[in-house]
């Protein structure tokens, strides 16, 4: 029964993903892409934010439950669309040589 | 096995804490001294833990990055300070 | 089931879950920050394997697959068996963020030990057993002796495809 | 039982960490530590928020070893004024 919280709350997350024009996969090879997109981090984070939730223990009637779960599908794609690249930017390549010279005058 | 009674996180933290603070003394190079004060920060946060006082550990694990980074920054510097004055006095030395 | 016996087979679980899944996202190719290309230089100077060493580099510098085995066993010990793991993901994911690495690793291995523990609960496995065992796994890697883990790390990548092409 | 074999497992990575030849060889067995110590957090506390401080700890440990390892690349043999 509280499966379907989960799954609500990965599907809003999703969709509303789509409609933002976040790319579905990243490009390949996948394994080093710092692309933010609908499969990965923005599932992963739904999964975990409902799961806080439901720990925190604010989700006690079958009514508001559903309801709940679609909020927190709206906020983890505007999360991740705006917010998630601001806070935790991708990492400058190579920062070696501007800091000998800062040193060497 | 009477020994085995004193393998719980109280007396592991502490020989843990005893044993950083030897390799901090002991050891010469200033990095490994770093590296032994991560190994007493480790130990430092058990024993707060054994203690049950969860705020204090959460805000020290919190600000022990920190510390690291502002010890090493300051290595570094001195580092290449000392290096740079090195060559200096070897040039002079060339042509004096 | 007998307590011993658990924590052997938890050891297992965990070896293979973590090991296979770094490697299966590349950690023996490159370094990905510059501190794991230093550690792997200096194993191999001390008669091990470069893609091995790459691979335990990366371990030390930013919370992988074992971090997230380790974590998602401590979720399901002490917030509930599916609810932990998630948590933990999302946890591991952020860290992984503020270490500069892309973060598929450490979340993929927290996800996949929460379904093992999960399935692996009806033949009496515990999330306790998994603590210790990871323990275990990570000492065989890391503690015991590095020239033959790593050369053992590096024929596993040879097997799959991931050895590096870096000299 | 647990307890005993973390407890073991982190004083034996300690006194490796202190006899070690090598500064890189240290990096490996101080990362052991950071494992070993928060999963005695997590079996001493047995609530929700000692899980939240385990991982904050390992965390933590993670980015302070990604600094070391750091400058250990840049910092090669330092001079040592001894007096």
């Amino acid at each position: 029964m509280l499966y379907i919280v989960y799954i609500i709350a990965i599907g809003s997350a999703m969709i509303l993903g789509l409609i933002l024009k976040l790319p579905l996969l990243p490009e390949r090879p996948m394994r080093q892409s710092w692309t933010t997109s609908v499969i990965f981090p923005t599932a992963v984070l739904a999964l975990g934010f409902t799961a806080m939730v439901s720990k925190l223990g604010y989700l006690t009637s079958a009514n508001s439950n559903y309801l709940i779960a679609l909020a927190i599908g709206v906020l983890t794609a505007i999360f991740s669309k705006f917010i998630l690249e601001r806070i935790l930017p991708r990492p400058l390549q190579e920062e070696s040589p501007d800091e000998s010279q800062e040193v060497s005058p | 096995m009477a020994l085995l009674e004193f393998i719980n996180i109280t007396y592991v933290s502490a020989a843990v804490v005893i044993i950083g603070s030897v390799g901090i003394i002991a050891l010469p190079k200033p990095i490994d001294k770093v590296i032994m004060f991560g190994l007493l920060q480790g130990g430092f946060i058990g024993m707060i833990a054994a203690a049950r006082y969860l705020d204090v550990a959460m805000a020290a694990a919190i600000f022990d990055p920190i510390s690291t980074v502002i010890l090493l920054i300051g290595i570094t510097k001195l580092d290449e300070i000392r290096k740079k004055k090195q060559k200096q006095a070897q040039e002079e030395g060339f042509l004096v | 089931m007998n307590e011993v016996i658990g924590i052997i087979i938890a050891a297992v679980i965990s070896w293979l879950n973590f090991v296979l899944i770094d490697t299966w996202m590349g950690l023996p190719e490159a370094p990905g920050v510059k501190g794991a290309e230093v550690i792997g230089r200096n194993i191999k100077k001390r008669g091990g394997d470069l893609a091995g060493g790459f691979f335990q580099g990366n371990i030390v510098c930013s919370p992988d697959a074992s971090a997230g085995t380790l974590l998602a066993s401590i979720g399901c010990y002490l917030i509930g068996t599916p609810e932990g793991g998630l948590i933990a993901a999302v946890l591991v994911f952020f860290g992984n963020r503020l270490c500069a690495d892309p973060g598929y690793a450490g979340t993929t291995g927290a996800l996949t030990i929460t379904i093992l523990i999960a399935l692996t609960s009806y033949i009496g496995l515990t999330p306790i057993m998994f603590i210790a065992g990871m323990m275990i796994a990570i000492l065989t890697i890391q503690g015991l002796y590095h020239p033959a883990s790593s050369k053992l790390l590096g024929k596993i990548a040879q097997r799959m495809g991931r050895y590096t092409e870096i000299e | 039982m647990i307890t005993e074999i973390v407890g073991i497992i982190v004083l034996f990575a300690a006194v490796r960490t202190l006899i070690a030849q090598d500064r890189s060889e240290r990096m490996l067995y101080l990362n052991v530590i950071g494992f070993g110590m928060s999963a005695l957090i997590a079996l001493y506390i047995q609530t929700p928020f000692g899980a939240i401080i385990a991982i904050t700890y390992f965390v933590a440990s993670t980015l302070s070893s990604n600094a070391i390892a750091y400058s250990i690349g840049r910092v090669k043999d330092e001079i040592i004024l001894d007096d």
